[in-house]
């Protein structure tokens, strides 16, 4: 939806914007150089691993922290600027935050954790009450309200760090993996009441998460991180479909890599040789600058588009397509998520419907659309 | 786009900025001044040679002169190791006492707590005097009961009169009960976790309390340890009964002594103290040094609190505590409450040697309700003074990056390095030499700046301590939600170490209403507090009434610490409420 | 002499509406003296502060020091004025401020010698020079009953002398200036070391330990203790030590610039005159054993408080503590003990 | 594979095992009585929504809280029976424990953090060194050692309180959600690690998640547990596909409810006349005890097992599909999340692969393979 925008000088609908921000923790570089802008009304999330600098970013853009060099603008209002002295106080940007370790107060029961922000905003009593309540209903917390902040469960603690920063509805909200310790139907239903609050009330947020499924779900703009910088910005698909590197790549879904050679080139695809003994055509973006033929490169698919079919008959076999087999067979739910192993003795890991009756030690063979596949250098590491 | 181009909010900053910068350099200037012109005027007096009222010359005869007593060396040592003695067994007690009141299931923690709170503020010349009625010798009643019970043990089995018996003493009336006192709010504020998941390591109770909690609890101990060990060397008034008889002398009471001589020896009052200043301000600064480096934040965003289970061990060590604090209130209080009702304290051979006169003559005291009104409002104001001067310095120093704060912090230390003799007549040399302090000199308002004062390190510290151990986090979510500085000092700090700020509190009206070196430095006729009267009492040789006055402070500072008890039960992370 | 009258008027008519800013000894016998004055002169506003002479003397220069002059007048034990204020000349001399005959004619007065405290000037007015004897032993653990000051250096007493520490003057160390007078510094100092006293610091203690506590003598002991508790009959055993003790003075002086100068005249005056006294003799006795008589010669000691009434005119056998003479054997006593000590 | 135990009085191979066990917090009833065995070297992992009470069990196991009524044993012995004043305090239970707020202790560095038990348990310096940095890599906190344990990210820390969980090897392990802020990458690491470990050691381990994917991958037996007791015991397939109360079911995996009338049955199958207008034979199993022909009952069927077709032609109706549109696709990675409108107007989520080409708006026909149809009371709530 915005994600020509990444690297679009501030327009006027970007609500935060970051350039060239740093955050150093004494020998610790926690972040370095960082570019970022969210659009008014966009929902964009920080994916990475853990530790790579999600809570930096977010804590920055509060201010939480000052940044070590560079500047950070918020509604075109430069908020943070160590080399201009310019810092504005938290208190002073009206953000909202969702910590990721709650930062429940323990003096105070549920509804006063709750209505604390509109009791700041001088809200009358009765709308306090009224507002606290629809927000605890929202998060499933109806009939909490008194209970003190420290009797509660993980969960709950985070439903009231998440309905505190729900309640007030601020311009931007920062969400630190506001949902890590529910379960998938509250987050489902969380999620999907934030995305309606969000475009009711056209407030932006900026979300942190470990989990892709959500990240895919709920972001117009994803940006992936990675060891204190980001790797690439982009739409949910975007990023998943057209990685630019291969971190990005291996963050966002599972890729499943094939070592080869490049046979030849026709064009937009190319014909490459696996190492497992396969010939296949590949069609897909190529990562790899125009290697030329010959140079040895890794031929990339996502799992969820290699053919998987029960091995039937040795007169089947094509040329494109990989004799394995079947090592363990786990069953995660709605599928089944299956070990396979490659005709080099290399293990794959991929998905099998549940439908098709599937056996441990079961021959299947597995073939790449072409389109689908797609090229990169050989330095990536091997799954 | 260039940040030229961008509304900068650079003035608004700056602006800020220096409102709060002015009012932290009237902060700092404020307190340092309250605290270092005290000690400037010892060190002036240190070289002022001769004797009071006589004509005086300035030189360094009084360094010489205190550096030639050949009664410091052993003063000195007696000093060490009573102080080192009585603090490291108060110390190990009262750690494991606070930690049991704090943090298990013990039936009745908070009465317990109360009364170790009460044991502190008993009035220690009567408490000392019971303790030489019971033990004092062989006259002592307990050695006297003793032999009636078992004739073959002869002489003083318990006996004040001793080195052991000045620690004895000591720590019942105070240093055992102040450690408990200080330690058990620091104590509270501490996610249970922590200790649990050492138990679920595989350590037991003990080893949760030495490897756990003690280290991530050092700074507060080492802090009261710190203070305890200064109190402790400036104590004088129980060596002074206690001492001489056993022929123990410290140094405190050789300060006491060439204080009270006629005419006093200031000049070497001061070198003495000064010595001692210069003795005490390294192990200020390491514990300063030590305290930046290994607070640890106890309290945080998933706060949880349980308490431990005593297990067996709940019944025993309940008894035992009880035990204690009966030893160290009821006890006293017993002997305190009959001997007021003796026509001569401690004579039992008077034909009748029961009366109601001594109550009658002291309750009918025409300045009985203006005393005591006064020492309302000297005790109510100081702790209100107190309070908010301490918490406001205590957040500065901790939470704020203002440059200079560390030295807000050692500043605090002062006060209390001085001995308490001492320094009143620091204070009284401050508020009569500054003009600014001229139209409140002769008000109340000098008692109770001076009082405050005296109570600013432990005041400053404890409330600091406190403050350290909350995560930032939850300031940080206030901000975050658009609480400004102030807003969240007040609804999100001040709640969270009020516990520890009413206890500064009450240890502050407690001294106000039982002081007595200050009020007779600076009070004057109208508002003079029933302390005085007890000294009246005193020196008029009638040690009776003067008992019965002690004991009127006294239910004054229980009715104090009552209410604190009440007050402190709804702030704080609320382990109260637990049960 | 003759515009007394009219000074005595004026100042009458000044101390209306004054403040009076009275220091005086935290005891509880000037109590009702005060009251009785405020009864008097109900239109001079009394503040008593009460303060021990030793605290406020520092006090009181240090004030002064920094020109801050808020007292008037200042009445107790006068040992403190005499050694401390009227050195640095804190105090106004006296006798601008008396101004009723009958308390400027000295006939009035036994033994005008010792009237004020100091050669240096008439700044100290004594009204009442009293003798103390702090001292007691037990007539039973004496061979014979009875002990004589001799005897205080008895072997068989070796051990059994509680003495209040003489560090610092109060009690002990006067007693034992009292008995250095009689005997000699060196008898003192035999006791403070051969015998091996038991050394208390506080006075109610130091009654105490002979009391209850085996000791046979007790030097610097608590004022009322040993009449009491005979008059309660006990203590029958108790007998006063064989000493001639040593002469304390209670007095009044005015203090420098002091802001209310006709209320403090009036308030001298009326103390020194015979109402003044008679009211002190009457309520000091409520209170005390001792002291509750006058230098005045029409005032009528109290009958019970003749025993410490010194021979008025033979002060000299006394040490003095309060005057210039009874400073110096204090201070000799005290040296003595402190060299002793550090043996 | 221990799916039959569930209700079994301890065998010897049993190591944990709670019987009536209730816990109180005050009025809060965070536990009914609850029965649970966990046999030697199982993976039993509880399951269930925010605050219904698995860190409580996990607490109780420990002896971190003391039953209010009931009986634990462990290794067949009496550790918590209040009626009988049993209790045998945590440290003398010799298990591990993962806590859900990690708890690190604030004055250790991470090593000193996660050699703590080790050093409680005496083992010397050199082993210890040695097992801690072992334990550090495999979740991957190699080099951080000697960084102060509050100086990470929220990450980090909880690797730590797994690291200081798995490094003594206790016979039984107890891990409350230690993966819930762990990128999937890393988690799909650890929690292979950790099965390979349970494996090797042999030790037994007691799983709170709330991750359902996680669950079913790792467990050997799930316990579903709502509002204070376990709803149902079992192997992960057999709970999926046989859940045995409509809570189960609703938690686990979702489910399609079509409101019907039971038509007719035939032997072990069911006519079933949807509201929406189909007739469905249902073969599943039949949860209704047998309600008669004409009773009102609801058919669920698993999201997954429903064909999606585009809706080529009129022609192509039969009875027993139900044509529907597609409102929105949200892509979440290897497939979309479709909300597809019922002929009724009702809205069913399902999932839809990613390999063909669906269009928002789209009709679809839906028809669901009778074996894979429930038929439950109509009382279970519609989705
Ligand atoms: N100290 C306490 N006092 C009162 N109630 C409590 C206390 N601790 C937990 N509870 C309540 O007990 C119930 C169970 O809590 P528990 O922590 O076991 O939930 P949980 O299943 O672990 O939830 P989550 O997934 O949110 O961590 C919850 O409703 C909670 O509110
Ligand atoms: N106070 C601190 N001092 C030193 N280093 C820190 C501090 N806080 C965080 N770090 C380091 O900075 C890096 C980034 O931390 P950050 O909290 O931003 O990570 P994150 O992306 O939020 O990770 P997670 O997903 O684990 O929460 C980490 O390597 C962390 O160890
Ligand atoms: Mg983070
Ligand atoms: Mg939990």
């Amino acid at each position: 939806m915005a994600s020509e925008r990444t690297e679009s000088e501030g327009t006027e609908d970007c609500i935060l914007r970051m350039r060239g921000v740093q955050k150093r923790y004494g020998s610790v570089l926690a972040l370095e150089s960082t570019d970022l802008d969210l659009c008014r009304g966009e929902i964009l999330t920080l994916l990475g691993p853990s530790g790579c600098g999600k809570t930096t970013t977010l804590r920055l853009a509060i201010g939480l922290e000052r940044a070590t060099s560079g500047k950070i603008w918020f509604k075109d209002r430069l908020v943070d600027a160590p080399e201009s002295k310019v810092y504005v106080s938290p208190e002073k940007r009206d953000m909202g935050m969702v910590f990721q370790s709650y930062a429940i107060w323990p003096h105070m029961d549920v509804f006063g954790n709750v209505a604390y922000p509109l009791k700041i905003r001088h809200r009358k009593a009765d709308e306090i009450r009224q507002e606290v309540e629809k927000v605890l209903d929202l998060v499933g917390l109806a009939g909490f309200a008194n209970r003190p902040g420290t009797k509660l469960s993980g969960g709950q603690m985070q439903r009231v760090a998440v309905a505190r920063g729900l309640v007030f509805g601020p311009d931007l909200l920062l969400m630190d993996e506001p949902f890590s310790n529910l379960d998938a139907k509250l987050r489902d239903q969380m999620r999907s009441e934030l995305k309606l609050l969000q475009r009711r009330l056209g407030i932006s947020v900026l979300f942190v998460t470990h989990d892709q499924s959500e990240a895919l779900a709920l972001s117009d703009r994803i940006a992936v991180m990675r060891a204190g910088h980001i790797e690439q910005v982009g739409a949910p698909k975007e990023l998943y479909y057209h990685p630019q590197t291969a971190a990005a790549r291996d963050f966002l879904g599972r890729t499943l890599l094939f070592q080869g050679k490049l046979a030849s080139r026709h064009g937009e695809s190319a014909m490459v040789e696996l190492a497992e003994g396969a010939l296949c055509r590949v069609a897909g973006a190529d990562h790899t600058r125009g290697a030329s033929a010959g140079s040895l490169c890794v031929a990339g698919i996502r799992p969820e588009h290699v053919k998987i079919k029960p091995w039937l008959d040795q007169a089947e076999r094509t040329q494109d397509a990989l004799a394995a087999q079947i090592l363990t067979l786990l069953f995660i739910g709605d599928r089944y998520e299956a070990s396979i192993r490659l005709p080099s003795g290399a293990i794959a890991n991929v998905f099998l419907p549940c439908d098709d009756d599937w056996q441990e030690g079961q021959a299947v063979s597995l073939s790449f659309p072409p389109e689908r596949l797609q090229l990169w250098p050989a330095t990536g590491a091997a799954e | 786009m260039t940040a030229a181009a961008m509304p900068q909010d650079e003035t608004s900053a700056m602006g800020r900025l220096q409102v709060g910068t002015f009012l932290y350099v009237l902060l700092i200037a404020v307190i340092g001044f309250l605290v270092i012109y005290p000690l400037g005027t010892l060190v002036v007096t240190s070289f002022q040679i001769g004797a009071l009222g006589r004509e005086t010359t300035t030189g360094f005869g009084n360094w010489l002169e205190a550096f030639h007593n050949d009664q410091m060396a052993s003063a000195f040592w007696n000093t060490l190791s009573l102080s080192f003695t009585r603090q490291f067994l108060a110390l190990i007690f009262g750690v494991g006492i606070a930690w049991v009141i704090a943090r298990t299931n013990l039936p009745g923690r908070g009465w317990i707590e109360v009364g170790f709170w009460i044991a502190l503020f008993m009035p220690s010349l009567p408490v000392t005097m019971a303790w030489v009625l019971l033990a004092g010798g062989k006259g002592g009643l307990l050695n006297m009961w003793l032999h009636e019970l078992f004739p073959f043990i002869h002489g003083s089995v318990f006996d004040v009169f001793s080195w052991w018996g000045i620690i004895w003493v000591h720590l019942v009336t105070g240093v055992l009960p102040v450690k408990v006192f200080l330690l058990v709010p620091a104590l509270r504020n501490m996610d249970s976790a922590l200790e649990e998941s050492s138990r679920a390591c595989g350590a037991n109770m003990l080893k949760t309390l030495t490897r756990i909690v003690v280290p991530i609890m050092l700074p507060t101990i080492v802090m009261v340890m710190l203070l305890g060990m200064i109190r402790s060397m400036h104590a004088f008034e129980i060596e002074l009964i206690l001492g001489p008889p056993a022929n123990i002398d410290v140094y405190s009471t050789l300060i006491y002594r060439v204080m009270k001589q006629e005419p006093p020896l200031y000049g070497i009052a001061s070198v003495m103290s000064i010595l001692f200043v210069t003795i005490i301000i390294p192990f200020v600064l390491a514990q300063h040094w030590y305290g930046n480096k290994h607070s640890h934040s106890t309290v945080g965003g998933k706060f949880s609190l349980r308490l431990q289970d005593l297990g067996g061990w709940k019944w025993p060590i309940f008894w035992l505590l009880m035990l204690l604090v009966l030893v160290m209130t009821v006890v006293p209080l017993v002997v305190l409450v009959f001997g007021s009702f003796m026509k001569i304290f401690g004579m039992f051979d008077l034909p009748n040697p029961w009366t109601t006169r001594h109550w009658i003559a002291a309750l009918s005291r025409q300045d009985l309700k203006q005393s005591l009104i006064n020492s309302l409002s000297l005790g109510l104001g100081s702790a209100a003074v107190g309070m908010v001067l301490f918490s406001v310095v205590a957040y500065v120093s901790v939470k704020t990056r203002y440059f200079g704060r560390g030295l807000l912090d050692f500043l605090t230390w002062l006060p209390t390095m001085i001995p308490g003799i001492v320094i009143s007549l620091g204070f009284l040399q401050m508020f009569v030499g500054t003009p600014v302090f001229r139209p409140i000199y002769g008000t109340i308002w000098v008692l109770i700046i001076a009082v405050v004062l005296a109570n600013v390190t432990v005041g400053v510290q404890l409330v600091k301590n406190n403050l350290l151990q909350l995560n930032a986090e939850l300031e940080e979510a206030s901000w975050a939600s658009g609480g400004s500085r102030l807003y969240t000092f007040w609804k999100i700090v001040i709640p969270l170490v009020m516990p520890s700020v009413i206890i500064v509190g009450l240890q502050t009206f407690a001294t106000a209403v039982a002081a007595v070196g200050v009020i007779a430095m600076l009070g004057t006729g109208p508002n003079q507090p029933l302390s005085i009267l007890q000294l009246v009492y005193l020196d008029s040789g009638r040690f009776e009434p003067a008992t019965i006055v002690g004991l009127l402070i006294l239910i004054i500072t229980v009715v104090a610490a009552l209410v604190a008890k009440f007050f402190s039960n709804r702030y704080g992370v609320g382990i109260a409420k637990n049960g | 002499m003759a515009d007394w009258k009219s000074d005595w008027d004026k100042a009458l008519k000044d101390s209306e509406g004054q403040d009076l800013n009275l220091i005086v000894q935290p005891n509880e016998g000037y109590d009702g003296a005060i009251a009785a004055f405020k009864k008097k002169y109900p239109k001079i506003k009394v503040q008593v502060t009460l303060i021990n002479p030793s605290d406020v003397a520092e006090r009181l220069l240090t004030e002064q020091k920094n020109g801050v002059f808020a007292w008037d007048a200042w009445w107790a034990t006068a040992s403190n004025m005499n050694s401390v204020l009227l050195p640095a000349g804190g105090l106004e001399k006296m006798t601008d401020y008396l101004l009723l005959p009958e308390v400027t004619d000295m006939s009035n007065w036994q033994n005008p010698k010792f009237l004020y405290t100091s050669d240096r000037g008439p700044y100290v007015f004594i009204h009442t020079n009293y003798l103390q004897n702090l001292g007691i032993y037990n007539s039973k653990l004496v061979p014979g009953g009875t002990l004589t000051e001799d005897q205080l250096l008895d072997p068989s007493l070796k051990g059994k002398i509680a003495i209040r520490a003489p560090s610092r003057p109060h009690s002990g160390t006067m007693m034992l200036a009292g008995i250095a007078k009689d005997k000699s510094l060196d008898f003192v100092k035999s006791l403070l070391t051969e015998q091996q006293p038991q050394f208390n610091e506080n006075d109610r203690q130091n009654t105490m330990s002979v009391l209850r506590g085996g000791m046979v003598v007790g030097i610097g002991v608590t004022e009322n203790v040993m009449t009491e508790c005979q008059k309660e009959g006990g203590c029958e055993n108790l007998k006063p030590l064989p000493s001639s003790g040593y002469m304390h003075s209670r007095g009044i002086s005015v203090l420098k610039n002091a802001p209310h100068k006709a209320a403090a005249t009036v308030f001298v005056n009326w103390l020194l005159s015979k109402e003044g006294q008679e009211t002190y003799v009457r309520e000091w006795a409520k209170f005390n054993t001792t002291s509750a008589f006058s230098m005045r010669k029409d005032v009528k000691p109290d009958p019970k408080h003749l025993d410490s009434m010194p021979d008025f005119n033979n002060l000299d056998k006394y040490v003095a503590v309060s005057f210039d003479s009874g400073e110096k054997a204090i201070n000799d006593v005290i040296k003595t003990y402190q060299d002793a000590r550090r043996k």
